[in-house]
């Protein structure tokens, strides 16, 4: 047990430190978020910056034009970026979930086409998973996929997909075989978001902000080349991105818990606090530690067994609602000015925001039920609920 | 022992629910023509000669039905403090007040008028600028005033405390009425969405923090009843329950807003649904006047240390 | 709306303080609980002190021996009764159950045998209802009752058990058609605790004390005279038990709870209290407020309507879980000295007693997780969990 | 980055939960002759030259099993304040050591000598008289001493702080041996205990609650985990994790074992049950030295005022 870098690791840390200093634009610096974090070319310019320095894909293999690293990097990196309040690449979802489920099972066509061109930030993905009556239900999915010749013809609507608005490609999960059910029949495809019968609507949330899209797909033609694994075992494909998703999520929600801790302990310091809020406020910075340590425990077990510990599967639900609490603390210190929007708001209305935002913490990417449910049956091997 | 309101009072109750169900933004007029204005100003000078126990009937249905007018501000802070002929220009829907505490005035959108403290006494501010800001609950947004100087002499500060009682009491039933609401949509959304091939109202994770809901929502509305009660008969206990409702109340209406919100999963995160809108309503009263926990403080005061008795 | 007494229940209150001040021996008053209250012959003469006063059965119908008050009496006697901290009368269970079951569904013997003895505390009653593989699931009760000519043989287990090592009689639901399931096939059996093979074994608590006990039957005969309600219909009748232990347990609770809120006052104006403890402090007496006027809401619809209002079923549940953080509350006010025991215990152990006794106010008498359920499907018209 | 034991921590960690499940109340030669009272003494003193991730190991095994021996006293505590020669004695099983600090003194019971602190340094108690109390977990006993001298000087009382940080992480890891084992309890509890024909694992009822204990205990144990390291290699941090672990830890520990009283139903409220001991160690914890809030307090005034770094 250690818990320094390693002096390769330290060296890594440095050079990023160094060159986050020196390459992040000052406009980038600070960013909260939200739906800003697409928008802009500076964004994209940011994107091809992180890759031309080398830190896009850190851990996928060399060979897709990846660095390679050990798992450990990418937690230095997610450590670094939000300390520098630095914008993520903007190919989030390829970079996380598309690029690795395509090195998983794709076809060398798909790599060749398409990994690279993530890295890169050339082509920007969305994932097509959840539908208005399959939310928690990811097998209750109706979007049909009908084979005709060499191309499979789409019709359905996804929700609560984010950079779709943006995106050229989407990850969508289909029903291939309209007879099945649940988790038999489904089919992968990767889909050209520019084909005709294509149409993404936004969804503005409660912040006032549009960050999810729902999209429709009216008899959109996707070539067979374009199924990701086998026709009819998406469920399968699907799982892989969901691990992928899981598996250093941690560190970038610890790394953001770090950065609006530090500024809640700023305001605290600014605005002065009651000694039931400064209970609160050292509960809320003992939890980020509790977080940080078990994202590391967490790591460490990947680094030797190749399988995220079971102590990975807590940090999305826990982290959620820290987020929750961090942003209603927040509020409260600010009293009758937590009414203020834009202009007017202390701190440009950055708790504002984040605690309206944080409300879709508990919800998105697993609902903190299904999380529970996850924990109680995979983790405790307690019987499957009803 | 009678803790029921009359069968009037539940009357008045449903003419006001279905009233403000269809008009979400009345005009003062209309209010007045309701005789809701001046339900509380003695019949002498047009009102109803009622008590504060029907503007309870009536603010805990304008919370549950987000009414946006200065009903709060007027009848339930101001209307104490105003002389006879004001009132009456109150109950005939003449005149709005809203009481210019601190930097940050409620309902000055709508209110025609504007109380001010100074010395020893509550004025009329006259010929003050007005400058609305963008405000989080759309529904009750707040501005500020520049310039104006004190006009009439409205009434002596001495009757400060119990305005703020009043104000305390309405907005911990305005609380209830929000988180009513709250509850109720998610309720009728856990009996008829399904997943994994079933109402999601079967499954505890969600049927219980409702009933959760439940029991925090009726154990705030007996204190909001019970200051507002105390308020109506002018009980020596009204500040303090006034302020252990408002805490109570608030919490219960923001705590039911966000297991709403979660039992709806994504839809109840857009800005289409009226849930966010309910839950910047609750953020709004939590966040006026003093916070829970400052509240707490006061309700300690008293308890340990025997103030204010 | 009036909160105030009617000049009638001003009177009662005001003749029952004087009676009380007058009457309670000191070696009674401050009676802290638990297993005490059955115990010792001061506990009986006392009853018997409330019965000849005219405050045992006060809702009772006055054909019955009961005073044929308004529950709004009943509600005076609990909050006066806790106000002055007299123990309760030793029959709660004959007052609060037994008794109006037999007076709703008894034969005319069966009321005249045992409803003035119950009231003059001449007959203690236990109920025999949980078996140790029917805790929170009634229904499957197996103690079983065979009929024999003119008696039924009784077999079984019954567990958490109060009263049973000094009971005259139990209230016994069994199982009385050995193929039925569920709610048919039950029969509710009045037994005496004396018949041969009846056997009583105390259950051990955390706290040190003995409260409950299981009850072993074998080949008890039970004459058939003895049945509660029809051969058969013991589910119903067991129900009216459960709803009358339900109707003004609410006040019993909340005026226990304003007792030890009292005291919890009184602890932190002595040792001081930090500012979150005054914070939580004041929590707890606004929610015992709340609870309070609960309380009055729901006897107010009992009054009008014959029916205790929807608000009386959340009494318990949330008395439970207030009464269990007072007890932590107090634990932290007496920082280390809450490990003192007994004799060296500041005063005398009360709340380390308290707060133990707490753990099992959210398992007895329903559990919170049953409770619950009751309040998502009954009130809220969810559909039935699973 | 490396947050794992040894496969050498793991295997004296599997040792240590066989022979202690076994022996709730071992002798002080017993564990001696295991080598866990010397495991951090310097070989040359007979002890085997490891350091605190071992005895972390060691104390989160003796939370579990609630075994009855002085060895947090001991070990965690008085060892660093010992010259070289008690140190010896301390591996070899001959002495074992408490703290006097206050009027409350742990494992009187057990250990065979007593520390005090006077003026500047920390002596030996030498003819002391020992009372025990009747106290709530009967694991680990109070007393109170009576008389005595300051006898042999074992160390200067800058060492004070050191020693609570130790106590501290100790304490933690204690805790989260107690959590875990009570978690374990109610997960086998949930699984074969059946309720209205299914066993009451199924319910989210029972199912959620257990989850979130599991996450709480994981999350305080990453803390004590920390905080042990820090110790380990004499980190600047060390207080301020351990001061958090203590906090966190203590109060995962009672709510674990207050859940699987719950999920348990009424036979995890009987005197029989192993729950009300480890309910009743995890209370001592939290009472002992600092609650969560004092501790918190000086964790937010690190934080925010910039003290005591």
């Amino acid at each position: 047990m250690d818990l320094r870098d390693t002096p390769d690791e330290a060296r890594f840390r440095a050079e990023l430190r160094d060159w986050l200093a020196a390459s992040l634009p000052d406009g980038l610096r600070g960013h909260r978020g939200g739906a800003a974090r697409f928008e802009g070319e500076a964004v994209r310019e940011w994107s091809r910056a992180l890759y031309e320095a080398g830190y896009a894909g850190l851990t996928w293999p060399k060979e897709y034009g990846g660095g390679g690293c050990p798992y450990s990097y990418q937690a230095i990196f997610l450590e670094e970026m939000a300390r520098a309040e630095a914008p993520h690449h903007l190919g989030v979802i390829g970079l996380g979930m598309a690029g690795p489920t395509i090195i998983a099972h794709g076809s060398e066509a798909q790599k060749a086409r398409h990994l690279s061109r993530i890295l890169s930030a050339d082509e920007i993905w969305c994932q097509g998973f959840s539908e208005p009556g399959a939310g928690s239900d990811l097998s209750a999915v109706r979007t049909s996929a009908r084979l005709e010749a060499d191309r499979f013809v789409v019709d359905g609507q996804k929700v609560w997909s984010s950079f779709a608005h943006i995106a050229d490609w989407c990850l969508l999960l289909t029903r291939s075989d309209p007879g099945s059910e649940r988790h038999a029949g489904l089919t992968y495809l990767i889909v050209d978001m520019r084909s005709p019968g294509v149409e993404v609507r936004p969804l503005r949330q409660m912040t006032g902000e549009a960050e999810f899209n729902e999209i429709f797909f009216s008899a959109v033609e996707v070539p067979v080349e374009n199924v990701l694994g086998e026709v009819g075992g998406g469920w399968q494909v699907a799982m892989t991105t969901l691990l992928h998703e899981r598996g250093t999520l941690g560190f970038a929600l610890t790394a953001a818990l770090e950065v609006a801790v530090r500024k809640l302990i700023e305001l605290a310091q600014d605005r002065g606090a009651t000694a039931t809020q400064r209970d609160a406020i050292a509960r809320e910075w003992i939890e980020l530690q509790g977080l940080r340590f078990t994202a590391y425990r967490s790591l460490s077990a990947l680094m030797k067994t190749g399988v995220p510990g079971p102590e990975g599967s807590i940090l999305k639900l826990q982290w959620s609602e820290a987020n929750q609490r961090l942003g209603k603390l927040a509020l409260e210190l600010l009293a009758q000015d937590a009414q203020l929007l834009a202009d007017n708001a202390p701190y440009g209305g950055y708790w504002q925001h984040h605690q309206l935002r944080s409300r879709g913490n508990t919800i998105e990417a697993g609902t903190s039920e299904i999380l529970r449910n996850i924990v109680a049956e995979r983790v405790l091997g307690l019987p499957r609920s009803r | 022992m009678d803790f029921a309101f009359t069968p009037e009072q539940d009357e008045l109750r449903s003419q006001a629910r279905s009233f403000l169900a269809a008009h979400p933004e009345p005009s003062w007029a209309e209010l007045a023509g309701l005789g809701w204005t001046g339900v509380s100003v003695p019949e002498e000078l047009g009102g109803a000669g009622l008590g504060f126990l029907e503007e309870a009937v009536l603010v805990e249905e304008m919370g549950r039905a987000l009414t946006h007018a200065p009903f709060w501000s007027t009848v339930a802070v101001v209307l104490p403090a105003l002389p006879p002929e004001l009132q009456a220009q109150v109950a005939a829907g003449e005149a709005s007040w809203t009481l210019a505490l601190g930097p940050l005035v409620p309902d000055l959108d709508t209110a025609t008028r504007i109380a001010v403290v100074g010395g020893d006494s509550i004025w009329e501010l006259d010929g003050a600028g007005r400058e609305m800001l963008q405000t989080n609950d759309a529904t009750r947004p707040l501005g500020v005033v520049t310039g104006g100087s004190a006009g009439r002499r409205l009434a002596g500060s001495e009757l400060l405390p119990r305005m703020r009682t009043r104000s305390r009491a309405a907005l911990a039933l305005e609380a209830c009425g929000v988180g009513a609401r709250a509850l109720e949509l998610a309720v009728a959304y856990a009996k008829e969405r399904e997943q994994f091939g079933r109402p999601i109202g079967v499954y505890q994770a969600i049927s219980h923090p409702l009933a959760t809901t439940y029991m925090e929502l009726e154990l705030a509305r007996s204190l909001a009843l019970w200051a507002a009660w105390c308020i109506a008969v002018d009980d020596p206990q009204a500040g303090l329950a006034a302020a252990a409702a408002k805490a109570q109340c608030a919490e219960a209406a923001v705590a039911a807003c966000e297991r709403s919100i979660q039992a709806h999963g994504g839809i109840g995160f857009t800005w289409e649904h009226v849930l966010h809108r309910l839950y910047k309503r609750a953020l709004w009263i939590q966040s006026w006047d003093a916070s829970g926990a400052q509240l707490r403080s006061e309700v300690a005061a008293r308890l340990l240390d025997g103030e204010g008795e």
